[in-house]
Formats: structure tokens, C-alpha cells, sequence
């Protein structure tokens, strides 16, 4: 009985749900299509580029695909934070020491011959050590000394970037590019691509299976029962016996653990080495600020988060054609960004609030 | 007080949903001038809601509100405190880091530009004076205990000039003492014709303090009644419709009837720190197997205190805590729910519940290490059959065990922690159960429920540790009653009768009255 | 010694404190009332195109900081309106704001001078000796001979703390970021306040956005703003939320930069650390300061909390 | 002119309002569309990460020559070319190396350009204490410092040569904060390897107490700050590209540039110092252009002449 009450609810919900993104979809188009008509472009010929740069060829999509990676893995590490009552603002520099990781361990074992199914393995790993070492610094700083994680994690983004800055300029520059970019790693250390000719490498199917993983450990397991107690109400899950301190020691470093993952299929799926703007370029926003955007539109449920970020992923990479179909300028494709954000979350505040 | 009296306010067909839920339908109510009125019903029966539409904080979605028989629109609290309404909210609304004196200056503060909290500091403390309202003015709100809390909040009231007070459950946290206190201002404000609205589930408040009494049940008004024509029997029924009287529970039959072999508790010259709270100092007593233990004291003497030390959330700095002969001090509060503890915690909000996270997973926090066969596994169906399994049981008022907990009402939700550490009893043996102020803010119907639990734990052999404010729930459930007084055990009394007037005293720190 | 201690380290100290401090202050008013603004980077980065931008056509600095101010407080009202409003997720939209000012203001910037080989530029603000007290020595240099929007951000510090402090409508203020529902039934209109302080933290933000085009550059670049929205985001977690004590961080995080460049430009120490040693010192050294002093920090407890008067929470 | 229809487009890392690199090399896709009629395109603000996507992008809309205005892109290109033997590739490096077929390579000698500085800066001293400033230590820079430091030596063996990295190369902030704490250090000649933080170089020479000279470089910018600005290196892409595409044009799908003194690099006006100084560098330059003098190239570290 109960249970049948609560498949025709989740079944109401999911109606609501998909109401809801299919108005704030439509108002947000009839925005956006505002702002191209005022930079004077043409409304249909905006919209069918971006569609067709980012799904409509093999090329696009597998960029396409390359991007929902490293969205989808930053925003399940914020998600897994939110859910555990952390914020983790620190998904870039995670990124970057996980970025670092596979780097460095691409270069330590470069003498060794190993075969790519022993190597590319090892190499992710050692990004995901990176990204669990830099989510573990504010993990123990909160346990130890109540220090926020919001500034830690912000703090430490600026040092990432500055290793980085180091390490590709210094001792793994790469001397023929001038640039802040090192050599590239091995190529037993990178990931098979799945699409060869499009370029989309294989890290989707990783991030894919990191979100079912995040799901199933979230609902399934008792230490992901613990985590979201700890996030929802710390004090009674104090009260219910379960040791904070050490969740939050899990928290923590598991969120970077999964953006280190990310910009360890960066390195090892996509740029091949290390160089500073792995997460976003200079004054645009970066995978920590739009994963932060997915995690919550999508709710902090896995599920969400993946369609979330799919979704994101198509609109980043069709939308900066728009300099190339009606010559907007580049900065205004954030406010084109901007503006579809904004109107999802006023639909989205209306229906609540009349609900 | 007659039906001519002048009626101060009144509330025509007021009617309010709350999306699914009809909390108040077109309902009456007349309050006059001088009176104090009480207001009488189960949990969830509408009381709150119609008197936070009359201080502005709901709106109605229809009926007329009048005051002096002038129609006013309440909108806002701003327009509430306008006519003169003012109220003591049932969670109270303070400012936690805030002094006191600043809570109670706040939106009255007197001054436009420069903020002089000293140059009203006479003026509140006379106030306090008046009616005997002894305050802290310059601690900060949050480190009061909650008794004290609510004495805030009453003068808070008073300082903003309400003339028609609404008091929404505020005996709940008070001493006996205090609360006749308390009720002898309201009678003084109700002679200098104040109107005063009180809300209670303590029917023998109503019956000695109170000129009329409204009765609700499900949202809709029964009746009111003058207080000449009230018994406990009517009001019950009233209350209660055709479910009749709640069972009288069997009497405490006193600590003969304790079990054998070692005390369920053993509580060994604890100590905490003051960093904690209140400092325990030399804590020692036993809860043996097969008995109620209860503990009285004014709020804020270290009951919070000692019942987290035995749990094992604060640090005990000396001294010994033993279940069941075993010496359990070192263990973390896992460890002793895994050796038969379990501790249903004061504060139901902050302490008790998970808010976010459904009802089912409420069930088994504290359980989860203990229920699932597979190791690791949290087995959902499991949990959602423990959860339906309970809100039958425990007559849980939720639509099913999916909504998230802070969807249901205060009352329900402190039947979710009674359940969740009653199956934890079960679960674990049921060694001992430290049940701190579990029936506050239960209906009478609820409250009765709860007792039964308890005494059903004993009766299986395991310790009860009743911490308490209110006497006559110890001296109705407890075999035998400890006072505790500044973080201090200053005496122990064998039941099951007792000498009320010799514990009382103990409660207010009075030696010399030690007993057995 | 002389590399801790001498007047241009000190100089430059007060300098860069000023824009950090000024954008701290406005958040701190913004998050005393409840309301978190993650937007911050992006409402700066308008303040500053339209400060400069305004500064350039009309040739006066003042009245550059007063469209800088306004325009920062638009744009924070639009973060009021979605999270006091539509009690929409504040950090969500924060996010969308700090895009679109981040979008916005190179796009303002592009529509208004365009592409061109040579970029518009404004004199920077001329620093006034105050009588007296800028002769006295050492300290008079320091403090006393800096450009106006440094003394301006001693007074806002003092007037700020006055405000929340020591007025009603900063106890109000205060309230309605701890508990709005006990604001509310004293009758204190909490959506007014929240829009209130929105509003004028909103100037803030603006006036320190428009700081670093008017003092540092004289020009308006893409970049300008770089990270330093999200650290007087920071200085209000390290200042717990109280200006003297942002006031000290800024003063410290400013102190801790310049002596890093300072360094960073001695033949000496070149040689032995990287730089980008250096230039990650000042952030390594707000965390172990704060692991020191600020423990345990408490926010406002309604902050990023939609109040609704009719909800459970 | 042109057998087949050709297509051109560039990818920009940042923004082209910058007056600086950015601009540089929009006006590149300016240049060709003007001079050889055809059909250009640019990207703006591309990141690393986005580059390919672009790339490819352009590919499919039947771009026949695809530029990538900076260094980053170097591994990009010659993990692209491979896969679109159809399509001729422009990249800018730091060396000259093996590069697939249909790759032109744009070999920029940064580290020659900058060596007249170090006579300018030799000569105009007055405190003999010279610095550079630079945002990232790319290896162009650290080479670049270097030569400066040979010449300076050369010139003026009491001159001191200092350098410093502000960690970005757009923040004007941090270069005037750096500058600031060079000038307090007794400099009072700063070459600029900034980009858009030499706005902030210019204003510390400016708050200066004393005369403080400054260099730019890709554009002139000494109408803001006539009485600060000593010179200007001048790089101008559009003559390697035109090079480039005269060289599609001839048919050879890859090839290389040597981008240097005279052919993209030019000593733009010099202003604020003697006419001795002006006639020196002048003649360095030259001897430079013409390989009398061979700068030393050094791009792992920095190593100052001795
Ligand atoms: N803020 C709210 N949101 C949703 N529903 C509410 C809210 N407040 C009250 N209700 C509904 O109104 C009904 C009446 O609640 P109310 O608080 O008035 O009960 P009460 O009589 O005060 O009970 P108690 O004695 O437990 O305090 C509840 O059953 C609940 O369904
Ligand atoms: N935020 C909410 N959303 C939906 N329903 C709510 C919410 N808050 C309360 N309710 C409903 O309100 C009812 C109870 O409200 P309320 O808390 O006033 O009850 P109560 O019995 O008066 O509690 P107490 O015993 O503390 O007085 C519940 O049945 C619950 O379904
Ligand atoms: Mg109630
Ligand atoms: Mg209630």
C-alpha cells in the first residue's frame, strides 16, 4: 500500500520536476534569444550553431562529451560534499593537484615500459591521491581546529594554481612551447579514446560510473548513511553514535579524491600534460563555479547532477560559437550563460513558492 | 467572567490550510477583556496556528479578526503588535548571541540613532521586578538555560506592551514553582485588565489558574466554557471526542521491586568540566535492573549535562561510568549503545532529529551499526519496513515513512525519537534507557503512550533513568527519585509515595531537607 | 630588519588593503542580514568597468565612484531579489551573478570603446597629505599620505561597526541575520532590511571595484579584479564577520603580499625560493593565521536561509 | 590569386580588446582578410581546454587554415594536424622543430628582441639598479632576462640587474605592487614583460619620488605615460602570417617562420632618454637584425651575466 503511495508520488515528482526545467527551458530561450537580438544577431541561426557545435557533429559531441567529464566529476565532488554538510569551494585547486598527480606519476614511471592497462591506472590513481590530499588539508583543518572549509578550500586554489604555475613553467616545462605547459606524458599513460576521429576520449564513462558509485554508496551503504546524517544534523548524529570527526574526515577528501579524478582525466584524456588553465580560462568561470551551479540545480542526487551537468556541458561548448555564428563578443557568452542560469532558478523559485 | 463582558478580541470563521493539511476550519474565538483564557487540545489540533494568525505571523485564508469590536487586517507581526498582541511563541524566538537585555530591547529599542542599551536597562529591570521575573539581562541568550529562555521571552512580551498576551505552552520548561509564578502575573495583568490567551496540555493548569477554556480538536472549535463548569473528565472528553480517557498506567510499586546481580547504571563519582555547562560535581548513584529512576531539578542544574557524560558525548574528567558491571567510561557513545544504552536526548530539534532525511532513516539512527545482516549494507527495505512497522506502533501522525522529519509536528517528532529509543532498548538488550523530558509538549493522550513504554523497559528488566521538570510525572513513573541541584545529587527518595513539599526543597538547593 | 620594517612596504600595505577592506565591509553588512553574496568577484568586476568608464567620459573621479557604487548595488539587488524574494538558493545564484558581472563587464567595456590598438586611460587619484598629521613622521607617511579611498576605508570601518554595533537598525540588522523569525514577531520587516543591506553592501562592492582602475592602473583591463572579491569574501570569514577584526585580516593579508613582492624583488631570494613560492605565501599565511585565531568561527545562523514567515524550519 | 578558396581563423586566448597580445592577433585575421580576400574568422577567450573543440569546430565549417595565437596550443596542433591532413595548421612556438606536414610553425626569438633593452636600460640608469618585470616565468622570459642581462653588462658593468614574477600576466595589480617594491628598492629602470599589468608598472613610475623609466612591449602605449615610457618593443604578427600564407599559397602545406628583429619584432619610438642612448640601441638592434651580435639562448633558468 505505502509502497505504491510512493511510486505514484516519486512518479508526481518527477512530473513536477520535468514541468518545471521544460518552463525555465523555454523562458530561458525566449531570454536568451532577447540578448542575441540586441547584439543583433539572428535568433535561429544562434541557436542552431549551438546545437550543432556542441551534439549536431561527431567532433562537437565528443567535445562535447570531453567537457561533461570533468563537469560531471566536479560536481558530484561538490554534491558529495553538500550532502555530508560541507562546501567545497576548492574543486579547482583539487582539480589542479590531481592534475598534478597523474603528471607526476606519468613522469616517475616513464622509464618503465609499462603497458597502458597497468599504467593509465597507476597515473589515475595518483591524480586522485593529489585531489584526496588537498580535500584531506581542510578535512583535518575543520576536525582539528574548526576552521572553515569554505576559506580553506578558497586559500588553497590559489597555492594549486601557483604549483602548477611552478611545475609547468619549472621543472617539467616543456622548452618548444614557451608557455606555461609541460611535456607531454607518456603515451602508455593515456586514456584510450573512444572515438578516435571525433577526439572524445573515454573519462565520460569513468565520470559515468563514478555517479552511479556515488548513488549506490549514498543510499546503499551504512558509511553513506552516516555521511548524510552527519550532513543533515551533525549534533543528533553525534547523539545517534556516530563519530563526526571521522566523516568529516572522509568527507573531505573523498570530494577532492573526485576532482582529482577529473583533472586527472584531463591530463591524462585530453591535454596530455600539465598546463595552467586546465580549469577555465583567465577571467571566465572555472569547473569549481559551475560545479557548484550543477550540484545544486541538480539537487545533490547523483541523478540530477548527471543531467545537470550533460546539460551544462552542451550549453559551454555550443554556446562560445555564438562569437562565431552572430560575432558576439566572447565576455558576452557569459552573460548569455548567466542569464539561462538565472531564469532555471526563477521558474524553478516561483513553482516552489506557490506550491 | 460572563458572555456581556466586553470582548477584547474576536476571531470570526477562521479557516487555514497548509497545502494539503486544513489546520483551522472557520473557526470562533472570543477572548475579553481581564480574562485569562486558556486553550485546550491535542497535538496538532490547531491551538498554534490560530494564535499565529492572530499575532500576524500566518496569514488567515479567511475569517475577520476584531479588536475592541473594531474589524482589524493583520498582516504582519508589525500590525499584530500594533493592536496590541503580543506572544510567547512555543519554540522560543530568541537571539541566540545576543544578550538578554538585547532580546528584549530588540524593535523597541528606544532611540533612533545612537543605541543605548544601559538607558533602558532600569526600565527592563523594574519591569522584571514587577513580576518577579528574575533574568540575567547580561548573559547571552544561548548559554540560558531554557527555563530561564522562556522568562525571557515573557518579558520580552511584556516590554513591548502587549496588552493582549498569547502564551503558547510556555509551562512546559518551568518548575512548579515558577510556574505558579508565573501564573500569579498573569492574574495580576488579567486584574489590571490585560487579556491573556494560554496554551497548555496541563489540564490542571487550566483547572486552577484560568476564567474560560476553548477546547479544539482536529482544526475545528468545540467549545468554550466557563472554568465553574470544567472537570478534568470534560475537558478530557472534549479533547479526546469518543477515544475517551487515556489508561491510567500502573502505579510505581517502589525499589523493592528491583531485579538482581548488578545495577542496570552505575553512575561512580563523575566529574565534568565547566567548559561543559554546568560542572558535575561528585555525581553518584544506581538505576538497578527493573526499576524507574527518576531525576527531579530545575532546568539548567546539570541534567543535560550528566545524561550526555553517561552517554558518552562529553568528556568525564573523574569518575566512573558502569552498565551492567562493566566500566564503560572509556567508550565512545557507539560503544555503550552497542552494550545496551540508550539515550533519548532533551532538545528534539537539534539533538534529536535529522531533518532532511525521511522518517524511516530517523527510525534507525543509532540502530544502523546493529540491524542490517550484510556488513556495510544499508538495507532500504529493511529500513522503510522498521519505519512503517513504527508509525503504526508509536501512532505517528505522518503520511508515510518517505517525508523528511521536519515535515512533521513537534509533538510527532518527539514521538520519532521515543520510538527510535525505545527499538533501540529492544535492539541492544535494553540495558538502560536515559530518557530525558520525553513527554514535553505531548498531549495528555501521548504523554500516557510514552509511559507505558517506559514502564513496559522496566518490566523487561531494564534501568530507566526519568529526567525530568515536572514533579508529577516523577512521583506518577519513578520507583525511586534523585534531586540533582548545581551539577550536584543533593538526595534520594524512596516511592512510590512521595513527599512533594521535602523534594521541592531540595530542588531550590535547600539541604536541610535531605531524605532517605 | 629593514625587510620587515620600511615606510613603502607599509605604504603599499594601506594601498592594497583599501579595495579588500571596502568590498569586506559591504559583504559583511550583506551577511549580517542573513543574506550570503558568492557574487561578490563579479558585482566588483562592474564596479569597476562602470568606474572607470564613468571617470573617463565625465573626468571626475567622484562622480566615477558613485555610478561604480550604484551600479554595484543594482546588481546586488538583483541577488535580493532572487534570494529574499523568490527564496531562491543564494549560492546558486550568487554564482550566476558573479558570471554574469564577470560577462557583463567586458561586455559594457567592448560596447563602449570597442577594439582599438590604443586604450582609454584616466589619472589615477592623487594622494593627500592630511595637515599635521601627515607631517608626523613615519607614521604621518604611512597612514596620513595615501589617496582619498584610503581614508575613506578607515572611516567605513569605524562608521560600520558604529552601524551594527551601536545603532538600533544594526541590532535589528544583526537580527535578522540570527534569527529572522524573532525579528519578525517584534515586528522588524526582515525582507526590507535584507533589501537594505543588499543595497548598501552593494555600494561598497562597487566603490571597491571601481578602487583598482581609479588608484592602481588608471586603465580598465579584463582581469582587474582577479580573485579579490573572493578574498574580502574570505576577510569577513577571517574577521568573523566583525570589521575591526576584517579590518586587522586585510591589513595583514595586504601586509603579508607586499613583503612577498617585496622579496619577490631581491636579487638575493630570487635565486633560492620560485617565485610562485612566494606568491602563494600570503595564502599559506591567512590559513595557518586563521587555524590560530579564528577557531571555531561561527557565522550568522540564518546565513544563506530564505525566511519565510509561514515555513517549519 | 588563390586555385583553392581558403579559409582563415585564429584562436585567441583572451580578450581582444586588450590593446595588447590579444589584439595582435585579431588584427592578424584582420590583415589576411584584407590582403588576400578571403574569408577569416577569430575566437576570443578560448582556453586550453576549449581549443580543440574550436579547432574542430572550425574544421567542420570548412576552415582550410587554422593559427593558435600562443604557446599552450603547441601539443594541441601537433596531435590535431595528424588527423586533418587537409587542413594547414599555424602554431607559435619557442623553438624549431619536427612538426607534421601540414604544420607551419611561427618560431618566436622573444630572447633576441629584448637584448637592445639592455643597452637602453644600461644607459639611461641613473641608480644603476635595472629590473624586469614578467607575470609568468615562461621560458621566453627567464631566455629574454638573460640577454637583457648580457647586454646590460656590457654596456654599464656597475648597472645591477634584478627581475621578479607577479604570477599573472593581465593583473595590473600585482604589478604595480611589484614595481612599487622594486622602485623602493633604488630601480629606476624597469623592463616590462607584462601584459596588461604594465598599466600598473606605468603608475608606480608615475607615484615614483624619483624619475622612473619604463618599456612595453607588443604595442606602443606611450600616451600613457609620456613622461615614463623609454621605448617600445614593438611585435607585430601580421608578418610572419602574411609569410605563412604566401607560403600556402605557393603551395606548401607546412613550414617554418623564423619570427625575429625585422620580421615581426621591431624597436618601436624611444622617448625620456639621451640621444646617446637612442643612437646605441639603435645600433644594437641592428647588429642584432644583422647576427653581428648572437645572443645567447638560455631558456631553462635565469642566469645573469656574471
Ligand atoms: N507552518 C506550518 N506548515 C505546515 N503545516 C502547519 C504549519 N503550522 C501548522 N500546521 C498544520 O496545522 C495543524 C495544527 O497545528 P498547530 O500547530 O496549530 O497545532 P497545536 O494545536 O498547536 O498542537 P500542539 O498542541 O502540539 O502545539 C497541524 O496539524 C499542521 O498540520
Ligand atoms: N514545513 C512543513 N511542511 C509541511 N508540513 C508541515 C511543516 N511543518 C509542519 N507541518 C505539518 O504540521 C503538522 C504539525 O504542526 P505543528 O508543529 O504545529 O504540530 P504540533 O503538534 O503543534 O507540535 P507540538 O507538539 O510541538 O506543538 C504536521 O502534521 C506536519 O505534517
Ligand atoms: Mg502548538
Ligand atoms: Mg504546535
Amino acid at each position: 500500500m505505502a509502497a505504491s503511495a510512493n511510486v505514484s508520488e516519486k512518479k508526481k515528482i518527477a512530473i513536477e520536476f520535468a514541468v518545471t526545467y521544460a518552463a525555465a527551458g523555454a523562458l530561458a530561450l525566449a531570454c536568451g534569444a532577447v540578448f542575441i537580438v540586441a547584439f543583433g544577431g539572428d535568433v535561429l541561426v544562434a541557436l542552431g550553431t549551438v546545437l550543432r557545435s556542441s551534439l549536431g557533429t561527431w567532433g562537437g559531441f565528443a567535445q562535447t562529451l570531453n567537457k561533461f567529464c570533468p563537469l560531471l566529476l566536479a560536481s558530484l565532488a561538490v554534491a558529495f560534499g553538500m550532502r555530508g554538510g560541507h562546501f567545497n569551494i576548492g574543486v579547482d585547486g583539487q582539480i589542479y593537484a590531481g592534475a598534478i598527480g597523474m603528471t607526476g606519476t606519468a613522469f616517475a614511471l616513464e622509464g618503465m615500459n609499462l603497458p597502458w592497462p597497468v599504467f593509465v591506472p597507476l597515473g589515475l590513481l595518483g591524480g586522485i591521491l593529489g585531489g584526496w590530499f588537498w580535500g584531506f588539508i581542510p578535512g583535518i583543518l575543520r576536525v582539528r581546529f574548526q576552521v572553515s572549509e569554505i576559506f580553506v578550500t578558497v586559500m588553497l586554489n590559489f597555492v594549486a594554481l601557483y604549483l602548477v604555475d611552478y611545475l609547468a613553467n619549472g621543472p617539467w616545462n616543456d622548452p618548444l612551447a614557451g608557455e606555461a605547459i609541460s611535456l607531454p606524458i607518456p603515451d602508455a599513460s593515456v586514456l584510450p579514446q573512444v572515438m578516435p576521429r571525433a577526439g572524445a576520449h573515454a573519462g565520460f564513462i569513468i565520470a559515468l560510473a563514478a555517479a552511479v558509485g556515488m548513488y549506490f554508496f549514498m543510499t546503499r551503504t551504512i558509511a553513506g548513511y552516516e555521511i548524510r546524517a552527519v550532513g543533515d544534523n551533525p549534533r543528533a548524529a553525534r547523539f545517534g553514535g556516530i563519530n563526526v570527526a571521522r566523516v568529516t574526515l572522509i568527507i573531505m577528501p573523498t570530494c577532492g579524491a573526485l576532482s582529482g579524478l577529473a583533472g586527472a582525466l584531463e591530463v591524462s584524456g585530453f591535454h596530455q600534460s600539465l598546463l595552467l588553465g586546465i580549469s577555465g580560462a583567465e577571467g571566465a568561470p572555472n569547473y569549481g563555479a559551475m560545479a557548484i551551479l550543477i550540484a545544486v540545480i541538480g539537487r545533490n542526487n547523483p541523478l540530477g547532477v548527471t543531467i545537470a551537468a550533460a546539460v551544462f556541458a552542451v550549453l559551454v561548448s555550443g554556446s562560445d560559437s555564438l562569437q562565431r555564428s552572430i560575432g558576439l563578443p566572447g565576455a558576452a557568452v557569459f552573460v548569455f550563460q548567466a542569464i539561462i542560469v538565472l531564469t532555471v532558478v526563477f521558474v524553478q523559485a516561483r513553482r516552489e513558492i506557490r506550491g | 467572567m460572563t458572555e456581556t463582558a466586553a470582548a477584547r478580541v474576536e476571531m470570526h470563521d477562521v479557516s487555514k490550510s497548509f497545502g494539503q493539511v486544513r489546520a483551522l476550519d472557520a473557526v470562533d474565538f472570543e477572548a475579553a477583556k481581564g480574562e485569562i483564557h486558556a486553550l485546550l487540545g491535542e497535538n496538532g489540533a490547531g491551538k498554534t496556528t490560530l494564535m499565529n494568525i492572530l499575532s500576524g505571523l500566518y496569514r488567515m485564508d479567511a475569517g475577520r479578526i476584531a479588536v475592541d469590536g473594531r474589524e482589524v487586517d493583520i498582516g504582519s507581526p508589525q500590525d499584530a503588535i500594533a493592536v496590541g498582541v503580543g506572544m510567547v511563541h512555543q519554540h522560543v524566538e530568541l537571539i541566540g548571541n545576543f544578550t538578554a537585555l538585547e532580546n528584549i530591547l530588540l524593535g523597541r529599542e528606544g532611540a533612533r540613532w545612537k543605541l543605548d542599551v544601559e538607558a533602558r536597562r532600569s526600565s527592563v529591570e523594574e519591569l522584571a521586578a514587577n513580576y518577579g521575573l528574575s533574568i540575567p539581562l547580561d548573559e547571552q541568550v544561548k548559554t540560558l538555560p531554557a527555563g530561564i529562555q522562556q522568562k525571557v521571552e515573557i518579558l520580552k512580551a511584556l516590554y513591548h506592551g502587549a496588552d493582549i498576551l498569547i502564551l503558547d505552552e510556555p509551562t512546559t520548561m518551568l518548575t512548579p514553582h515558577e510556574v505558579d509564578g508565573l501564573f500569579s502575573i498573569l492574574k495580576s495583568f488579567a486584574k489590571g485588565g490585560l487579556t491573556v490567551v494560554f496554551i497548555t496540555h496541563k489540564i490542571q493548569e487550566v483547572l486552577d489558574n484560568c476564567d474560560r477554556i476553548t477546547v479544539f480538536r482536529g482544526g475545528r472549535k468545540i467549545d468554550t466554557i466557563p472554568r465553574e463548569e470544567a472537570t478534568r473528565e470534560i475537558l478530557v472528553r472534549m479533547m479526546m471526542g469518543e477515544r475517551g480517557m487515556p489508561p491510567e498506567g500502573e502505579r510505581p510499586t517502589g525499589p523493592s521491586a528491583a531485579r538482581e546481580g548488578h545495577p542496570a547504571l552505575s553512575v561512580r563519582g563523575v566529574r565534568t568540566s565547566a567548559k561543559r555547562g554546568v560542572p558535575l560535581r561528585d555525581v553518584a548513584f544506581d538505576v538497578p535492573r527493573g526499576l524507574i529512576v527518576g531525576m527531579a531539578g530545575i532546568s539548567g542544574n546539570g541534567q543535560k549535562e550528566l545524561a550526555e557524560a553517561l552517554a558518552g558525548l562529553i568528556e568525564v574528567e573523574e569518575g566512573e561510568v558502569h552498565i551492567d558491571g562493566e566500566d564503560v567510561s572509556s567508550l565512545s557513545v557507539a560503544g555503550r549503545i552497542a552494550r545496551g544504552m540508550s539515550l533519548l536526548p532533551q532538545d528534539r530539534i537539534e539533538e534529536g532529529i535529522l531533518p532532511g532525511l525521511s522518517l524511516a532513516e530517523n527510525f534507525v539512527l543509532g540502530l544502523h551499526p546493529h540491524i542490517f545482516r550484510r556488513r556495510g549494507i544499508f538495507e532500504r527495505e529493511a529500513v522503510h519496513e522498521m519505519g512503517r512497522n513504527a508509525i503504526a506502533e508509536f501512532n505517528i501522525l505522518a503520511r508515510n515513512e518517505h517525508v523528511p522529519a521536519a515535515h512533521l509536528s513537534g509533538g510527532n517528532i518527539q514521538k520519532t525519537i521515543v520510538a527510535r529509543s525505545v527499538m533501540l532498548a529492544h535492539t541492544t538488550g535494553g540495558k538502560v534507557m536515559i530518557a530525558n523530558n520525553p513527554t514535553r509538549g505531548l498531549d495528555v493522550m501521548a504523554a500516557s503512550f510514552v509511559h507505558g513504554r517506559l514502564r513496559e523497559l522496566r518490566a523487561k528488566g531494564a534501568g530507566v533513568l526519568l529526567i525530568s521538570e515536572d514533579l508529577d510525572e516523577l512521583c506518577l513513573m519513578s520507583d525511586r527519585i534523585v534531586v540533582i541541584y548545581a551539577g550536584e545529587i543533593l538526595g534520594a527518595f524512596d516511592g512510590p509515595k512521595y513527599d512533594i513539599y521535602r523534594i521541592g526543597a531540595l530542588m531550590a538547593g535547600q539541604k536541610q531537607g535531605a531524605g532517605s | 630588519m629593514s625587510l620587515l620594517f620600511d615606510i613603502s612596504l607599509f605604504q603599499l600595505t594601506l594601498l592594497m588593503m583599501a579595495p579588500l577592506i571596502i568590498a569586506c565591509l559591504g559583504e559583511t553588512i550583506i551577511e549580517r542580514s542573513g543574506i550570503l553574496n558568492v557574487g561578490i568577484e563579479g558585482i566588483v568586476t562592474l564596479g569597476s568597468v562602470t568606474g572607470f568608464l564613468l571617470t573617463y567620459y565625465s573626468g571626475s573621479a567622484i562622480i566615477g565612484c558613485i555610478v561604480a557604487a550604484l551600479s554595484g548595488s543594482v546588481l546586488t539587488l538583483l541577488l535580493a531579489y532572487f534570494s529574499i524574494t523568490l527564496r531562491a538558493n543564494q549560492i546558486v545564484i550568487g554564482l550566476g551573478i558573479f558570471v554574469l558581472g564577470l560577462g557583463i563587464s567586458p561586455t559594457i567595456y567592448r560596447l563602449a570603446v570597442g577594439v582599438v590598438q590604443s586604450i582609454p586611460q584616466v589619472p589615477t587619484l592623487k594622494e593627500i597629505s592630511i595637515p599635521i598629521l601627515g607631517s608626523i613622521p613615519f607614521i604621518g607617511e604611512i597612514f596620513f599620505a595615501q589617496n582619498g579611498l584610503v581614508y575613506m576605508s578607515y572611516f567605513l570601518v569605524a562608521a560600520v561597526s558604529f552601524f551594527l554595533f551601536k545603532t538600533p537598525l544594526g541590532l535589528r540588522l544583526r537580527a535578522c541575520g540570527e534569527n529572522p523569525r524573532a525579528a519578525d514577531t517584534v515586528g522588524i520587516d526582515v525582507a526590507r532590511m535584507r533589501y537594505g543591506a543588499c543595497a548598501v553592501g552593494g555600494l561598497f562592492l562597487g566603490v571597491a571595484g571601481a578602487y583598482l582602475p581609479l588608484v592602481i592602473s588608471g586603465s580598465f583591463t579584463d582581469n582587474i579584479v582577479n580573485g579579490r572579491g573572493w578574498l574580502a569574501l574570505m576577510l569577513v570569514i577571517f574577521g568573523r564577520w566583525v570589521p575591526v577584526w576584517s579590518f586587522v585580516g586585510a591589513l595583514l593579508f595586504a601586509y603579508v603580499d607586499a613583503f612577498q613582492f617585496k622579496v619577490n624583488a631581491l636579487p638575493q631570494y630570487a635565486k633560492i625560493i620560485p617565485p610562485q613560492f612566494l606568491l602563494m605565501l600570503p595564502y599559506v599565511f591567512a590559513m595557518i593565521v586563521l587555524v590560530q585565531v579564528a577557531r571555531g568561527a561561527e557565522s550568522p545562523r540564518a546565513l544563506t536561509r530564505p525566511y519565510d514567515r509561514e515555513a517549519r524550519d | 590569386l588563390a586555385a583553392k578558396a581558403h579559409k582563415f581563423a585564429v584562436i585567441l586566448p583572451g580578450p581582444i580588446e586588450d590593446a595588447d597580445y590579444n589584439f595582435r592577433g585579431y588584427e592578424v585575421a584582420q590583415d589576411i582578410k584584407k590582403r588576400f580576400k578571403i574569408e577569416t574568422s577569430y575566437s576570443e577567450r578560448i582556453s586550453p581546454a576549449d581549443a580543440e573543440r574550436v579547432a574542430r569546430e572550425y574544421i567542420s565549417s570548412g576552415f582550410t587554415i587554422i593559427g593558435f595565437h600562443g604557446g599552450q596550443y603547441v601539443r594541441l596542433v601537433q596531435k590535431l594536424a595528424p588527423k586533418f591532413p587537409e587542413v594547414t595548421f599555424v602554431m607559435e612556438s619557442s623553438g624549431k622543430f619536427k612538426v607534421p606536414k601540414n604544420v607551419w610553425n611561427i618560431h618566436r626569438h622573444y630572447f633576441q628582441a629584448f637584448y637592445p633593452f639592455g643597452v637602453l636600460a644600461g644607459l639611461s640608469t641613473k641608480t644603476n639598479k635595472v629590473s624586469v618585470i614578467a607575470g609568468i616565468p615562461l621560458p621566453d622570459f627567464k631566455a629574454s632576462i638573460n640577454t637583457i642581462s648580457d647586454a646590460l653588462k656590457a654596456t654599464n658593468p656597475k648597472a645591477e640587474l634584478t627581475y621578479a614574477f607577479t604570477g599573472n600576466q593581465n593583473d595590473p595589480v600585482k604589478a604595480r605592487q611589484t614595481a612599487d617594491a622594486m622602485i623602493a628598492n633604488g630601480v629606476d629602470f624597469i623592463i616590462n614583460m607584462v601584459n596588461l599589468g604594465v598599466y600598473g608598472v606605468a603608475e608606480a613610475a608615475k607615484k615614483a619620488k624619483r624619475k622612473v623609466l619604463v618599456t612595453t612591449f607588443y604595442t606602443d602605449k606611450t600616451d600613457k605615460a609620456p613622461k615614463h615610457f623609454a621605448g617600445t618593443l614593438i611585435i607585430d604578427f601580421r608578418p610572419p602570417y602574411r609569410q605563412v600564407m604566401e607560403g600556402i599559397l605557393k603551395g606548401s602545406p607546412g613550414g617554418y617562420v623564423a619570427m625575429n628583429l625585422g620580421n615581426g619584432f621591431e624597436l618601436g619610438p624611444m622617448s625620456n632618454v639621451s640621444a646617446e642612448a637612442v643612437k646605441r640601441t639603435k645600433e644594437t638592434y641592428e647588429k642584432v637584425r644583422n647576427g653581428a651580435i648572437k645572443p645567447r639562448l638560455a631558456m631553462k633558468k635565469v642566469m645573469l651575466a656574471k
